[in-house]
């Protein structure tokens, strides 16, 4: 269930251009976290909460990763962040990725940028479930790759940069056919790229993760709408989300 | 009377503290956060005649020290709220004010009228920063005429007492308070948001969808301060106060510029247990600025 | 002409970037931390008839990302300022802007004549936020009849072209700016504070000596930015925009919604530095956002 | 000269209730400071600077003193500051006491609360000069005495509180005809007890430091107006004083 919780950071190191990597020991989001679902961290100054996702869980450990990008004033204060500071946070917010537990599935996992954290930590749990899982991961450049070795040891992973500067050139969707036959796929990252593959993969059981600006994070403000296909005629990415069966939103 | 109830039309309140229309939902989420029945009253999100789906996204965004937002009064329609959402608020032991909106009068009529039929809700709060689009679209709560003339409708309609929320973004806004207080209204609730936009460098384009949107949090504190203070000297209707407040010492300050109880809005956001820190807070807060109750500090700022 | 340099009626600037009227007195004090002549132009204090004392004090107050002030137009008088201060500045290689008040029409006539005496300045930025006494107090800048006449009468006497200096405190800015327009202004100067007040818990008294004061800073630059972005689309007068300007993004943000010049107030309480390294980063920023000029990016914001 | 500076900070302390003392490190400010000068301190989230008047000087390690009572935002946001930190502020900001540099010379100090720091700084620098040095230093309560071991070195001391719970109880004017002749005093504190020593002392040579809210504590936004009896009509705190002369302004 969602909490405010207050998380210790025990480490956090930038690990690719503008990227940083932290890790946070919090009881009962570790305890209760599934792939997928973020946290909306909270900062002093700032009117509103930052959504980011879990990349890791380690549950022994009482730890989670998240990995977030430099983008703006918020997650400039974020990296400034140091070990022992004790961030705030709504979480486990949001709803997580359906997860197979047969090894006879192939599942496909497409990242792109900062939306393949949530993708390895949903990896990962497929892989220790025993689901073959195939993983495209696209950057802009060789300066953001992030996670490479880590997804090696739990799938079958093609690398793609939009300049050609480290693995493929070109985009995910032109592996899409590369790849060997899968039964699922799910996906997280910009909206263009998962417009994209979505359009693509048509008729394909898959789910998407979607972002969006959001106020209160937990379903009360109604801003981070997303047209459905329900009676209401649409869905919280907040707290309906933002995990979606492909065809269940209007992207 | 505890040191912190309030009585005000149709609302005997056990503390002063409501969560602000629009912030709050119909409070289903936030109850996951603690109970309800903890909160003076609950307004709810405006209502408006038929569902609406609102503006596209995106609909927030942060701004210095406050936010702007374009929800565009999405809403499943003054009857699924009445069936769904008043049903489930009226578990609490907590008063329900239902904000309510509208295109034209006659939507307002039709909502105003459609609450009615519940017991359930105890008092209205008419949203009129809405535009009125038989006249081209200008915000009822912009002119004093069409501010009084919906006003009155709604009385005349309703059976609850009617708080008028005032738009901030006027030349006079004293002007308006008279204006609802001839036309009927039991209270006044202030301020609405004031118009604001951003623009998103990257994409040259507003950053919310809808060009512009409505500007809250502790940026616009001063303005709401002030609003109420000068309508406060000039007209005799008790006022449920809002914009920025994010602690016990906001709502004092609220409390001594002339508002009888507050709204907490945009706080809730970057706290979800705002409310009920504030409702703890409170007491003492009354207590070192040497204030024995919430009654007693209402309208005591010394302006001479 | 260089990337950074615009034109506009008798301003040929070498940047954007002027320091706000009042927020920098006559720039004696600035001069010590850096040299004027790197300024686009320099706006000065409020010029009245004749020397005004100004408000008790205290005459500020921090707020949320912004603060009050009512510092009541403190200055030595006209003669005064053309004699000692317009001399100072002379002697810097930048235009100099006249900020012009009165509590009459006559004064303000008898202000913007007095500055037809010295050659060293440019134009007359016509502060109408001021309190008109023969009309009961209302101020000059909330009504557009009364605007539009000060506004003629001082284009009347003067020989410098006269920017005006909006006021956001009313309910329809684009009516202002079109009253001023057909009453001849050459410029528009946006937004001037909006009123607000705080009241200081201990002493249940408002913070500022004055009770109400001027709000600036962060907490309204999106209500700058709305109000230039609908002032421009319907109003073909160039426009000096400001309203918490901070940096060289907050300046494109500005030029984006429409403004060709800015004026920076509150920030160099802030930073005493902060106009010049406003200027040495606009470069870069104009750069990262696709512009080859300050002129290119002025009123490119897109709004479809 | 004024200037901005960043001022590291080298000690952070505790000192007395709602009290910290704190030690900054700067070469401009611990060269040019004066006693009576006060540092216009920046803070990020803050509009305005916080004006804190300097209290020991340490030229030979470029260290200055301030002492301050924490008793809103920006002062709470100060006292969190730790070792190691720099702060932004505009100083030596203001004008500082006139000095005497004679051993016939007898000077009263009295400093009531946290006006009781730039009284040491300025009692300090005297005794040195030779001066002879008599104070009476009023506070609240036992509870906020500061400074009393340091002055004992340099001054004959008087130690007032309003409730007697140290030293004498009472006002610091109820001392004043109890210490010995002087030729001068120098006073900093609440403008109430400002106005009773001057009122009690008229007719004596006499500089008081006032206080008023700032917006750019350099001069230029008027904030700072105190009635005066020149030309203008008024003095500015911030860069005519603090440090004025006794019957220079209206008070
Ligand atoms: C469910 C979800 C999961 C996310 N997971 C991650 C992640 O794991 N790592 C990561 O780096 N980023 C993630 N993002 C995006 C991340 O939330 C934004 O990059 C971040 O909020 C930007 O904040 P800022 O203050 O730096 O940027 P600013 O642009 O200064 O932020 C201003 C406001 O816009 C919002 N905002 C800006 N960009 C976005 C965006 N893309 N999505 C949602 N809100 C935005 C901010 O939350 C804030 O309210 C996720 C977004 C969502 C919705
Ligand atoms: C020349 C001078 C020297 C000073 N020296 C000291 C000192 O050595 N130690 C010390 O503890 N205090 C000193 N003060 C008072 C100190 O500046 C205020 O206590 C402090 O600014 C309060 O800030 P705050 O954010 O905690 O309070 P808040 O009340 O939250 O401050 C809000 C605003 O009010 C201003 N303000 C509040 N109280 C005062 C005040 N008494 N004087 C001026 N501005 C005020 C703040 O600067 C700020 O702009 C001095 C003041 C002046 C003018
Ligand atoms: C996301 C959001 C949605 C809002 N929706 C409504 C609404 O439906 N009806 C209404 O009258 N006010 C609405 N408001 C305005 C608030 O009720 C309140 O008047 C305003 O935000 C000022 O208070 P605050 O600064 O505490 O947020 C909304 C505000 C926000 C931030
Ligand atoms: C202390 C202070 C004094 C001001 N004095 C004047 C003035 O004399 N004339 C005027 O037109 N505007 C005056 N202003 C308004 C500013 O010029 C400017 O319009 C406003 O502060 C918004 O810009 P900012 O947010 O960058 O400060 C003053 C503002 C401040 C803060
Ligand atoms: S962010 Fe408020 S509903 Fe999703
Ligand atoms: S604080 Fe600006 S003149 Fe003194």
């Amino acid at each position: 269930m969602i909490k405010k919780e207050k998380l210790t950071i025990i480490a956090t190191e930038q690990i690719a251009k503008d990227t940083i990597e932290m890790k946070l020991k919090n009881i009962h989001v570790s305890e209760t976290v599934v792939p997928g679902q973020f946290l909306h961290i909270l900062m002093e100054g700032h009117t509103l909460g930052r959504p980011i996702s879990i990349a890791d869980i380690d549950k022994e450990n009482h730890i989670v990763t998240i990995l977030f990008k430099v983008i703006g004033a918020g997650t400039k204060r974020l990296a400034e962040y140091s070990v022992g500071q004790q961030i705030d946070a709504l979480g486990p917010s949001g709803n997580g990725f359906p997860l197979w537990q047969d090894e006879k599935v192939t599942v496909l996992l497409i990242g792109g940028g900062i939306g393949v954290p949530p993708m390895y930590c949903l990896g990962k749990q497929l892989a220790k479930q025993n689901v073959n899982v195939i993983a495209i991961l696209g950057f802009q450049t060789a300066e953001y790759v992030i996670y490479e070795e880590k997804f090696n040891q739990i799938a079958e992973t093609y690398i793609v940069t939009d300049d050609g500067s480290y693995g493929n050139k070109g985009f995910v969707t032109d592996l899409l056919d590369q790849v060997e036959e899968f039964d699922c796929y799910y996906t997280c990252g910009p909206l263009p790229m998962i417009q994209a593959i979505t359009g693509k993969l048509k008729g394909k059981d898959g789910y998407i993760s979607l972002e969006e600006r959001m106020g209160c994070g937990v379903g009360a403000c109604l801003a981070c709408m997303i047209p459905a296909n329900n009676e209401s005629g649409y869905k919280k990415i907040c707290s309906d989300g933002p995990v979606f069966r492909a065809e269940e939103v209007t992207i | 009377m505890s040191e912190l109830a309030v009585a005000m039309p149709g609302l005997n309140l056990n503390n002063p503290i409501m969560p602000a229309s629009g912030c709050f939902g119909f409070g289903r989420e936030y109850s996951n956060y603690y109970d309800l029945s903890e909160l003076g009253a609950v307004i709810m999100k405006a209502a408006t005649g038929t569902a609406r789906l609102g503006n596209p996204t995106p609909r927030v965004a942060e701004t210095a020290s406050g936010m702007l937002n374009a929800i565009g009064l999405q809403n499943p329609g003054v009857d699924k709220i009445i069936e769904h959402e008043v049903q489930f608020l009226a578990a609490y032991n907590t008063p329900i004010i239902a904000n309510i909106a509208g295109s034209t009068i006659e939507e307002y009529e039709m909502v105003a009228a459609a609450f009615n039929k519940t017991d359930h809700v105890h008092a209205l709060e008419l949203n009129i920063s809405c535009p009125n689009v038989k006249e081209g679209g200008i915000q009822f709560g912009t002119n004093p005429v069409m501010a009084a003339k919906v006003t009155e409708r709604v009385k005349r309609v309703s059976k609850l007492p009617v708080y008028v929320k005032l738009s901030p973004n006027v030349t006079d806004i004293v002007a308006m308070a008279k204006a609802v207080e001839s036309a009927g209204a039991d209270g006044l609730s202030m301020i609405n948001t004031l118009t604001g936009m951003q623009i998103h460098l990257p994409s040259k384009r507003p950053l919310i969808a809808n060009k512009t949107g409505g500007l809250s949090g502790p940026a616009i504190k001063p303005i709401a301060i002030r609003m109420i203070y000068e309508v406060k000297q000039r007209v005799d209707l008790p006022i449920i106060g809002m914009g920025g407040i994010c602690n016990a010492e906001d709502v004092l300050e609220f409390l001594l510029a002339g508002a009888s109880a507050v709204a907490v809005g945009t706080a809730n956001f970057g706290n979800p247990l705002v409310c009920r820190e504030i409702i703890a807070d409170l007491p003492d807060v009354l207590n070192r600025f040497g204030f024995a109750s919430v009654q007693e500090a209402i309208g005591k700022a010394v302006f001479v």
